[in-house]
Parts: C-alpha cells; structure tokens; sequence
C-alpha cells in the first residue's frame, strides 16, 4: 500500500536532488533545469496531498506552478542567450558581475 | 486445455485489449510498408512515369525488397558522433508515432456478429483526456528530430534538429488551439466522446477555419512538404538524418510514415466524423449494413485512406516554403486565426447555434 | 499490487535520472535525464488519479519547457562542463553537507505529521467521477474559485512573452 | 435635465485635456475651435437650465445633485456635488457667457502666438474652476474651485514667463492670493468643528437655528470667510496682485477681472450671506472694507497713464462697491452690480486689448489720440463701456450702482457716511474713465508715424463679441430697474429666495421713502456728469492745465502716481524681513545643521556598508548556500520548538 508518507519522502529526496544541483553545477542552463527540479518535486507534494486530501486545490495550484514555470522558463532562457551573447559563456562563476 | 477455458481467456477484456495492440501495430506497420510503394507510385504518376514495377505484380512486393535492403546495408556508426543518442534517436522518434495511435477509435462499439457477451470498443484505451494524450505524446516526438540531429555532430544535421525544434514548437500551438473549437462543441476531451458526437454534423462544416488551421499544423509537424525544412535536402544534405543508414535510417523513415497515419486518422476523428458514415442517410439506409461491424471500420480506413493520398499529393505538387514564411505563417497568421476560431465558437456556441 | 510496483518504478526512474541531471556534465545528457524525471513524475501523477495535470506535465514540461532547453543548448553550441567547481571546493562539500541536513529535516518533519490529518475535502474519486471526471472539475474550479488567479495567469504568461521577444531581439 | 448639470463643467475641463494634450499637433485653427465650442456649448446648456428654472414657482427653484462621493472619513464627508439655484445659475451664465466671448475674442487677439494649444488649455481650465467654484454645493468643493482659480490666474498672468515682468506678476498674484486661501481655510475648517459639515443646505439653515445673532464664532467664521475672499477679489490690504495682473494678455485680464476670479469673493460672500446676517460686526467690517476700496483705488486710478492700469485700478475700486452693497446687506444689489460689472468691464478690457492691438503693444495714454477715427467700432463700444460704468442713467452701470449707493444710505446697515464715500468714488471713476477715453480716441493722435500708419480696425472675431457686450452693457441693467422708476427689480426678486434673511432686515430700515431716493439718484447723475466735464475741461478743453495742476499739487500726484507706496511698504515691512530671515535659516540652519545631520548619517551607512558588501560575491552557489542555511535554520527551529 503506497501511503503519503512515500510520496512525500520522494518528493524530499528530489527536492534535496535539486537543491545540491543548484549549488554545485556551473552551467546556468542546469541551474534551470535543477530549479524546475525542485519545482516539480513541490508539484508532487500538492498533488499527493490534493490525493490524500480529497480536495482539488492542490491540483489547481500545480496547474498555476506549471505556468508560472514556463513563463520564468521563457525569461530565463532568454537572458541566458542574452548572457552568452555578451560574454560567450554561461558558467555563473564567470559571470559575476553582480559583486561588490 | 479444454475449450471453455480458452473462450473464458479469449472473452477477457485484458485478451482483447492485447489483442487489439496487436493488430493496430501490425496494420501500422503493414500500411507504412505499402504507404512507401504508394508514394513511389502516386509521384511516378504525377511526374509522368510509370513507378517501381519489378518486383512482383505491379510492384508490390516492392516493400520487402526495401525492407530486406535495409536490414542487410552495412550499419555505420561514424566516430565523431555521440554513440548513445546517436543510437536512441531513431527509436525516440518512432515511438510516439505508434503511442498516439491507441486512443483512436477506429470502429464502433461491437461483439463481432455476437460472439463476445458485451460489446468492446474498438479503441485500444478510451482516456478521458484523450485529446491532451495526443498532444503530450506528439509533443514528444520532436526529441528523436532533435536528438539525432545533435548526436550526428555535423552542421547540417544540428540545424536540421533546430529548425524542427523551432517549427513543433510553432504549430503545436495554433493546432491545440484549432482543436479547442471541437472541444468547445463535443463538451469532452475524450475521442470516442467526440467521434460520437459527430453522428449530428461532421466537425469540418461547423469548424472549417479549425480544420483548415489543423491540417496545415499536422503537415507542419509531420515535417511533410511544404514544411520539411528540417530534411531540406538542397540547403541541408538530408538534415537531422544525414549521418544516419541502414535500419536506423529507415527507422526515422517508418516514424515519418506512422506520423502521417496517425496525423491521418487524428484528423479523421476530429474533423471527419471518425468512424461514423456520410453525414446524410446513415449507414446507406440499408438495416443489414447496419449491423456489419465492419462497416464503421471500413468507413475509418477510406477516410484515412484518402488523407494519405492528400498528404503525397500536397508534397508532389507544391513547392518548399522558406524558413521565414514558416514562421510567419505559424505566428502571424495561423495563431491569431486559430484565436478567431475560438471566439466565433464560443459565440456561436452561446447563441445555441451550435 | 500494480500501484506498488508502479509507484516505485516511476520513484526509481524519477531518482536515477534526477541524479544523472546532478552529476552528468553534458548538458544535453542532462536535458534528457529531466525529460525521463518528468515523464516518471507524469506517472507518478497517473497513479494519483491526476489525469489532466500528468497530461499537462508532459505537454508543458517534457513537449515544450524541455524543448526550449534543447534549442537552447544546441543554439549556444555548449560543450561538457568542465570539471564542476574547481574554484569553490569547500563550497561544495558544505553544500552537499547542507543538503543533507535538509533533507533529514524534512523527513522528521513528514514524520511528526504523518497521521495527523486535517479536514477532509469534497473531491473524494468517486464525487469527481461522478462530477465528469478529473478534467471537468479542475476546468470548473478554475473558471470559478480561482478564476481571477487564471485571468491573472495570461496577464503573466503575456508579460514573459514581451519581455522574452525583447531580450531576444538582436540590438540593431 | 437637471441631470445634466454635471457637463457644464465637464466641457471645459474636455476642451483643457484636449488642447493640452493634443494642442500641438492639432493647429491653431482647431485648437481655437475647441476651446470656445466647448464654453459655448456649456453656455447653451446653462441657458436652458436657466430657462427652466425661471419656469418652476420661485421656492422651488433650487437643485442639488452628488455626483460622486469624494471623501467619506469618519463623520467628515464631503462631495462632489452640484447646487443649481437662482445665485449659481445667474453666475453660470455669466461666467460661461462672458467667459465664451472672451473665449472668442482670444482667437483673435492670441492670433500666431507660439504658446496658442496653451493660452486655451489655460482658459478652458479657468473657465472650469470657475464653474467648479460657483456650482459646488459644499465648502470644500467650493474651495477646489477657489483653488483652481488661483492656479489658472497664476498660470496666465505669467504666461508670457520668458518676461520677468510677467513671471513675477504671477508670482505675486499666487502668493497674495494663499494669503487670502489661509483665511479660507481657516473658516472652512472652523465651519466644520461647529457645524459637523460642509454642505450649504445643511450649513445655513443649523446657523441660523442654532445661533443668535452676533454670536462670536459666527463672526470669527465670517471674517476668516471674508479674509479669502480680500485675497481672491482684491480688496485692501491683499488688493495689490491686481494691478500687476496686467502683465497677463489682455483677454485674460478682461477674464480675470470680469467673469471669473475676482468675483469668487463676492460671489462667495453672498452665498453666505445667512453667516453674515447673523455676525453684524463682520457686515460693518466688510462695508467698511469694500468703501475703503472703493474710494482708494479710485484716486490712485485718476492719475494713472497706463490703460489697463487705470482699467485695473477701475476693477478693483468697483469690487469696493460690491462689498459695500454686501456689507450693507443688499446681496442682491452686489450681484446686480457683479453681473453688469462683467458685462462692461470685459467690455472695456477687450476695447483696450483691441487698442493695444491697433498700436503695437503700446500701452501708455499719452502716446495715443484720435482713434476714433481709424477704430470706429472700438470707439463706439468703448463709449458704451466708459458710460455704463460711470452711471450715466439708462446704461447698466447706473442702476446697480445706483442701487448700491441707495442701500448703502438707507439699507439696514447702511449710513449717509458710507454713501459719502461711495459718490465720491463715483465722481472719481466718472473722471478717469473719460480722461482716459478722451485722451485715447479724442484730440490728435500724439505716437509715432510710423504707429500712425499701422493704425487698423481689429479684425472681426474681435469686434463681434465687443459689440454684443456693448449691447449688454446699454440694455444689462433692465433686469434690475427699480420699482421707483416703475420697474419691478425682476433680478433682486429672483435672487429673493437665496437672500431671504437678508432682505427681511432691510425692508423694515427703508424708511426714507421715495423721494430720497429720487434725490440721490440725482446726486448720482449730477455726479457722473460733473466728472465728464471736468475730464473734458481738462484734458480736451484746457491742455495745459493738468501739467499747471500736477506741478502745483507735486506731492499729491507723487504719492497718487505712486500708488500710495504701497508696494514699497510692503517689501519694507513684510517681504524683507521673510527673505532674510529665509537666508539666515538657508546658510546657517539649513546648510550647516540639517544638512550635516543627513550627510553623517548617509555617511555613516556608506562606511558601514563598505564592510558589509563583501558579502556579495556575485557567484549564485554562495547566494544559494546562504538560502539554504536560512532553510536548515528555520525548519530547525519549527522542528525543534
């Protein structure tokens, strides 16, 4: 019997999957891809709960995420063409700019 | 093991159900071969020639012969090229071609002249979200273009893989958008819901625009002529599949040939009225045709049928767009109709016209 | 039984691919392992009776978020990444540390309020079959209870479409 | 239809955004074009509701309308609300009617000037504070009015900024006027703490319930009341903004000074009037005032050589008048008088716009002579103008001036002593109206050749509107002619219901009978005709004796010329005293204290945040790491707790 505790604890694991992605990875663009990661794994948890629950709202809020994701995904990317346009690469620590 | 056993496993909804994947597997399979002689054919015939007619009557074992040229060719893996999506891509690519097909109804709801106790659909899966399966898995199909041009590691197949990134991407939402219309009318996203609604009005008269809007993007997304920009052989060699031979080449091949059948039949049961009969007198007026279970099935393979002729026909006769005009069609034109669309639905739909 | 096994197929592919994300250095490798993590998610999804939001996951996700990535990533021609964080070892050993101590968090925390369940909603499975189906009702709450969140969601969705074609635009 | 009052002012203000915004790119043709349709368009509405209020029984004449709620706090609520009654609805005619010749007439006189989309944003917008003001049904709408007013003067008075000249009169008009809007607000806000309101139908009738006559807060509201509207309508000591008005382009001073601005304080005094009816002492403070005025700027106006200064000083002698008529409790008489003054007085600042047109920017009397034969209708409606407002009978002028006087004798707060005064203003104004009317159209022509030849007859959208203002100004009066020369006074019974209180009281005090005032109205006659022939002997008859008179009474005419050294007090008593001690605070407070206490501490943060930037390394893993930590710590916490 799969219980909520199991989709919760996966979704725990993911989300400290992208977490350590975000802190180790150079390249911008995997950076994204580990904070769409960790946003899907937020996805999971409202849709477990919305299953455990009874109650929808969870599964409307995930529809709300997944916009909200591709707009920022939209953006994002193209600032980082914008980024590699201008300075030829894309790795974050060769471009700190944003420092004292 | 004795007979009742055998018709107890036979009459299972799981027996069937394998069943059905089988056949629909095999009759895809089976018209991507024949699709292949009949280009050839239709093309010769366009062009003023003849067409293949050596191998077997008329040509007709053409198929195989292909078939067994491609399985013997030497399969070449060049060096410089990434070696495992160099090897998944083509297998990316014809997958969700075969995928989509499964929520298609292609026949009506039968016992076949009474054999089985209840009637099966003839549907591999009846999905509730049947419309969005579609698009989710046809959305997919882009990855094989993309991948095999990427892992070819040459020029002309990385801007092959680009282009068809760019052109899904583009047409994928004037269709879903097109395709709200039909929605908007049947009420259901699932396509045996929307095929039965048809038996009042095939969609094409209600929603022309929709359906004009929607074969269009089908041609575009199949990346048949004119909108094989990623294959365009006089600007790019062949494409994403430049590198690619032997049975890996004609798997790309096959995807294409699945993408049109499954465009084919999408569009039939959309648009088309799917399995049902002409609009007007019903199965022919006559009650034994009625009750032919293969009649519906009859009625769905014509129609497809006729689509892929339209589809070699539109490559044979029109010339390639160039890569602007794609673009611009699919934004500039093509979205903001398909918008269009959607407002005169609602409207109409609010004024209980439809 | 089925729900089991699926469950922790869809977990384990969900998992192994999020750790190839994390550890692969190529990116289109990397790109392809977050296209399998969304798709197991679409499963996982499946299996929680969330229909409409699995197909959506792959439409969105997996057929045009991931797809852009691709474009990306062939457009700007990005090779392997060199080894990760040469310059900031100590960061990524405190990091990793860090991560962990998170993740131990959150388990205690799902552990403390394991059983402990709040109201009870409407939408048990058989209400929403009966209302039409996952699809139907999420489509009704949205243009009713959270309709002015949708209408604020195209304001969004607009606003990122200016400033992406903006940014994008080639300085003349 | 009373519906529609709301558009009465809402034209203008449409004709204001589209000149404004658009004026540029409109060209001068359309930009004319608006911004009179517009006021033309509110006229012709006025004038209907108008007529339909003349067709109701005369106690129901009165509409009101909250358009929109504009601030509701607590117990205080004011709103934007319309009062249609026979006071305001003669004042919308007025303004909207003079106001749209004046409109007119601008089209003409502003011709290829630069700032044309400008001049008309401004003049629509004046016209709509002027509209606001007289329309509000409450004190604070009433006062954005006021305020508007003030604006729109200080706008126009400088419109010509690149002049020094004008920008200063702007200046000088904007801030003489906050002296006066202090004393407003000040009364607004002490009506407020007594009343609990602002509305006027709600105002006037708890004053009059709840307080007795000469009640002392009555009266501290009355004379802050009345201290606003010193300021708006030029009254001493707050009168000297106007003259230097002048500065303005013609039009405007005719607008300023005819149908809009200085009439708000009298308008405004007599839309109180119950408030003043109850405080007596503030009705002798403002008789005395407005005589005072009266008389004063008669006699500096006698010698002036300016002709709009003598023009200016002419306004505000007869705006002396109206608040003496107010003071003595004759409301009705002072806006008799209002209504007339606008009609000639536009008239005659839109004569010597067009005579300044004529001479090329020349201003100065003494330069000009014999126009009447180059400028034969300017001449004709001047003529009509200087003869309405010296009181020659049968013109405008003399009957409301004649009424003003009369109730200043025998009205209820009249005396013999006040009246003194104002005949003798009277004589003054009969002089130096026709001095300056013979010296400019009369005898021969004492400016260059080269003026000579430029001489011309303004064009016609610039005598149209001066012939019908002289047509208003020969038959204005009719509305008000006395009963004892068989009229009925048709405008003092329509204003009746608005004055009821007012007039009860002066009924009983008539008791000179009617052959005193047929007495008077002779001395008032005798009066104007002596200042003719006294203008005629001396500067048409008798060329050299003025300059004999001037040497003779030097240090008179100095001080007269001077205008009594006014301003010069002023600067010495009041502005330098300000400015250095503005500079004193400016260099040794301003520059040393306040600005070292926030130099230290901007300093103090950018030292301190010199060490802290260090934080920023700019590379996005130490950021996360930190979000991270921030994670662990809270989690931990909610965990642990």
């Amino acid at each position: 019997m799969i219980t909520l505790t199991h989709y919760l604890v996966l979704s725990g694991i993911i989300f400290t999957i992208g977490v350590i992605g975000v802190m180790v990875r150079r390249s911008a663009l995997v950076i994204f891809m580990c904070i769409e990661l960790m946003l899907n794994s937020v996805n999971l948890t409202f849709i477990a709960f919305s299953r455990y629950l009874n109650s929808l709202d969870g599964q409307v809020f995930v529809f709300f995420v997944l916009s909200v994701a591709a707009a920022e995904v939209v953006v994002g990317l193209a600032i980082i063409i914008l980024i590699f346009r201008n300075k030829a690469t894309v790795n974050v620590d060769e471009i700190n700019l944003m420092k004292w | 093991m004795n007979r009742a056993l055998l018709i107890q496993i036979l009459k299972n909804p799981w027996t069937i159900n394998v069943i059905e994947i089988f056949v629909v597997f095999g009759m895809i399979m089976f018209t991507v071969a024949y699709l292949s002689l009949l280009e050839r054919k239709i093309s010769a015939r366009i062009q003023y020639r003849i067409g293949p007619n050596r191998v077997g009557p008329f040509g007709l074992l053409q198929p195989f012969a292909d078939g067994i040229k491609f399985i013997f060719k030497e399969d070449i893996i060049p060096n410089h090229v990434n070696k495992v999506f160099y090897v998944l891509a083509p297998a990316i690519a014809i997958v969700p071609a075969l995928l989509t097909f499964a929520v298609v109804p292609f026949g009506s709801p039968t016992t076949f002249f009474g054999i089985l106790d209840e009637p099966v659909r003839l549907q591999i899966a009846d999905l509730n979200v049947g419309i969005l399966y579609i698009f989710a898995i046809a959305s997919l199909g882009v990855y094989g273009i993309v991948l095999g041009g990427w892992a070819s590691n040459n020029k002309y197949s990385l801007l092959g893989g680009l282009r068809s990134s760019a052109q899904m991407i583009s047409y994928e939402i004037s269709m879903g958008l097109a395709v709200m219309g039909v929605l908007m009318m049947a009420g259901s996203l699932s396509l045996a819901d929307i095929v039965k609604d048809q038996e009042r009005c095939w969609y094409i008269f209600p929603q022309f625009l929709g359906f004009l809007i929607f074969v269009v993007a089908a041609f575009a997304e199949t990346n048949r002529l004119p909108f094989d920009l990623p294959e365009a052989d006089s600007e790019l060699v062949a494409g994403y599949h430049t590198e690619y031979s032997s049975m890996k080449f004609a798997m790309f091949f096959m995807a294409e040939y699945s993408n049109m059948i499954t465009a084919s039949a999408v569009i039939v049961t959309l648009y088309l009225g799917g399995w049902q009969g002409l609009p007007v007198g019903g199965w022919m007026g006559l009650p034994i045709v009625d009750k032919l279970w293969f009649m519906p099935l009859a009625w769905f393979c014509t129609k497809v049928a006729f689509l892929l002729f339209v589809f070699i026909w539109v490559r044979w006769t029109l010339p390639r767009c160039r890569y602007d005009q794609l673009m611009k069609l699919g934004w500039k034109i093509f979205l903001p109709l398909s918008l269009l669309n959607i407002l005169i639905t609602g409207v109409l739909i609010m004024m209980d016209v439809y | 039984m089925l729900e089991t096994v699926l469950f922790y197929f869809f977990a384990g592919a969900a998992i192994i691919s999020a750790l190839m994300l994390v550890m692969r250095k190529n990116p289109v490798t990397c790109a392809v392992s977050l296209i399998i993590t969304f798709i197991s998610f679409a499963g996982l999804y499946i299996l929680l009776n969330a229909h409409f939001i699995a197909a959506i996951q792959i439409l969105v996700y997996a057929g045009a978020i991931m797809v852009l990535f691709l474009f990306v990533i062939m457009l700007l021609d990005l090779k392997r990444e060199e080894d990760f964080l040469s310059r900031l070892k100590a960061q990524k050993f405190f990091g990793i540390a860090l991560a962990v101590i998170l993740l131990a968090e959150v388990f205690a925390a799902i552990s403390s309020i394991n059983g402990m369940f709040l109201t009870r909603g409407i939408y048990s499975a058989e209400n929403i079959a009966e209302a039409g189906g996952n699809t139907k009702v999420i489509g009704r709450l949205l243009f009713t209870d959270y309709l002015l969140p949708f209408e604020v969601t195209s304001i969004l969705l607009i606003v990122a479409i200016i400033g992406a074609v903006f940014l994008g635009k080639k300085e003349n | 239809m009373f519906e529609y009052i709301w558009l009465i002012p809402f034209l203008p203000i449409i004709g204001t955004v589209i000149n404004g915004l658009l004026g540029k790119k409109l060209g001068d043709r359309v930009v004319g074009f608006v911004g009179c349709t517009v006021v033309g368009i509110s006229f012709l509405i006025s004038a209907s509701l108008f007529a339909q209020l003349l067709s109701l029984p005369s106690e129901s004449r009165f509409f009101s309308k909250v358009i929109y709620t504009w601030i509701g706090s607590g117990d205080f609520k004011a709103d934007i609300g319309f009062q249609l009654d026979p006071l305001s609805s003669l004042m919308i005619l007025v303004v909207t009617g003079v106001g749209f010749l004046i409109h007119v007439y601008s089209v003409g006189y502003m011709h290829k000037d630069p700032g044309y989309y400008r001049y008309f944003a401004y003049l629509n917008l004046f016209t709509f504070s002027m509209l606001i003001l007289v329309l509000a049904n409450n004190f604070l709408l009433m006062f954005v009015g006021w305020e508007g007013v003030g604006l729109c003067s200080y706008l126009l008075i400088g419109y010509w900024f690149e002049k020094k000249s004008a920008a200063d009169a702007g200046k000088k008009a904007f801030v003489v006027n906050r002296i006066g809007d202090f004393g407003f607000i000040l009364g607004i806000m002490l009506i407020f703490t007594t009343f609990k309101t602002l509305n006027f139908s709600e105002v006037f009738p708890k004053a009059v319930d709840a307080f007795s006559k000469g009640d002392p807060t009555i009266t501290l509201i009355a004379i802050f009341l009345f201290i606003g509207a010193m300021g708006k309508s030029a009254q001493i000591p707050l009168y000297v903004w106007l003259p230097d008005a002048m500065e303005g382009p013609t039009p405007v001073s005719a607008l300023i000074h005819a149908a809009t601005m200085v009439t708000a304080g009298v308008y405004m005094v007599s839309r109180c009037n119950a408030l003043y009816t109850l405080a007596p002492d503030s009705m002798t403070l403002v008789a005395i005032v407005g005589a005072a005025t009266a008389i004063f700027a008669a006699s500096i106006g006698l010698v002036q050589n300016d002709i709009k200064k003598v023009l200016a000083y002419s306004t505000v002698s007869q705006l002396g008048y109206m608040f003496l008529a107010c003071g003595v409790g004759a409301f009705g008489a002072g806006i008799f008088h209002l209504m007339t003054h606008a009609f000639f007085k536009a008239l005659l600042f839109m004569g010597a716009g067009s005579v300044i047109h004529a001479m090329g920017g020349e201003q100065d009397i003494w330069k000009m002579g014999a126009l009447r034969k180059h400028m034969p209708v300017t001449f004709l409606t001047f003529l009509a103008g200087t003869i309405a407002i010296t009181g020659f009978p049968g013109f405008a002028g003399f009957f409301s001036k004649d009424e003003i006087l009369w109730e200043a004798f025998s009205g209820a707060y009249g005396s013999p002593a006040l009246w003194l005064v104002g005949i003798i203003a009277a004589t003054f104004t009969s002089f130096y109206m026709f001095r300056m009317f013979f010296l400019t159209f009369c005898g021969e022509f004492r400016g260059t050749d080269e003026k000579l030849h430029h001489l011309h007859e303004s064009p016609g959208v610039m005598t149209v509107p001066l012939i019908i203002l002289a047509i208003l100004s020969a038959v204005g009066g009719y509305v008000g002619v006395p009963h004892i020369l068989g009229g009925s006074n048709v405008i003092g019974s329509f204003l009746a219901p608005v004055f009821g209180k007012g007039l009860e009281g002066k009924v009983e005090a008539h008791g000179g009978g009617e052959s005193l005032e047929l007495i008077l109205m002779g001395v008032s006659v005798v009066i104007a005709v002596v200042g003719l022939l006294v203008a005629y002997y001396l500067y048409l008859a008798n060329r050299e004796l003025p300059h004999k008179l001037e040497k003779k009474f030097k240090g008179i005419y100095k001080v007269l010329l001077n205008k009594y050294y006014v301003d010069e007090i002023y600067d010495a008593c009041i502005v330098n005293p300000i400015k250095n001690g503005s500079i004193f605070l400016w260099e040794k407070f301003d520059d040393r204290f306040i600005d070292g206490l926030v130099n230290g501490v901007a300093s103090f943060f950018d030292e301190g945040s010199a060490v802290l930037r260090r934080m920023q390394t700019g590379a996005i893993q130490s950021y996360m790491l930190s979000i991270v930590i921030g994670a662990v710590v809270i989690l931990g916490y909610y965990l642990l707790k």
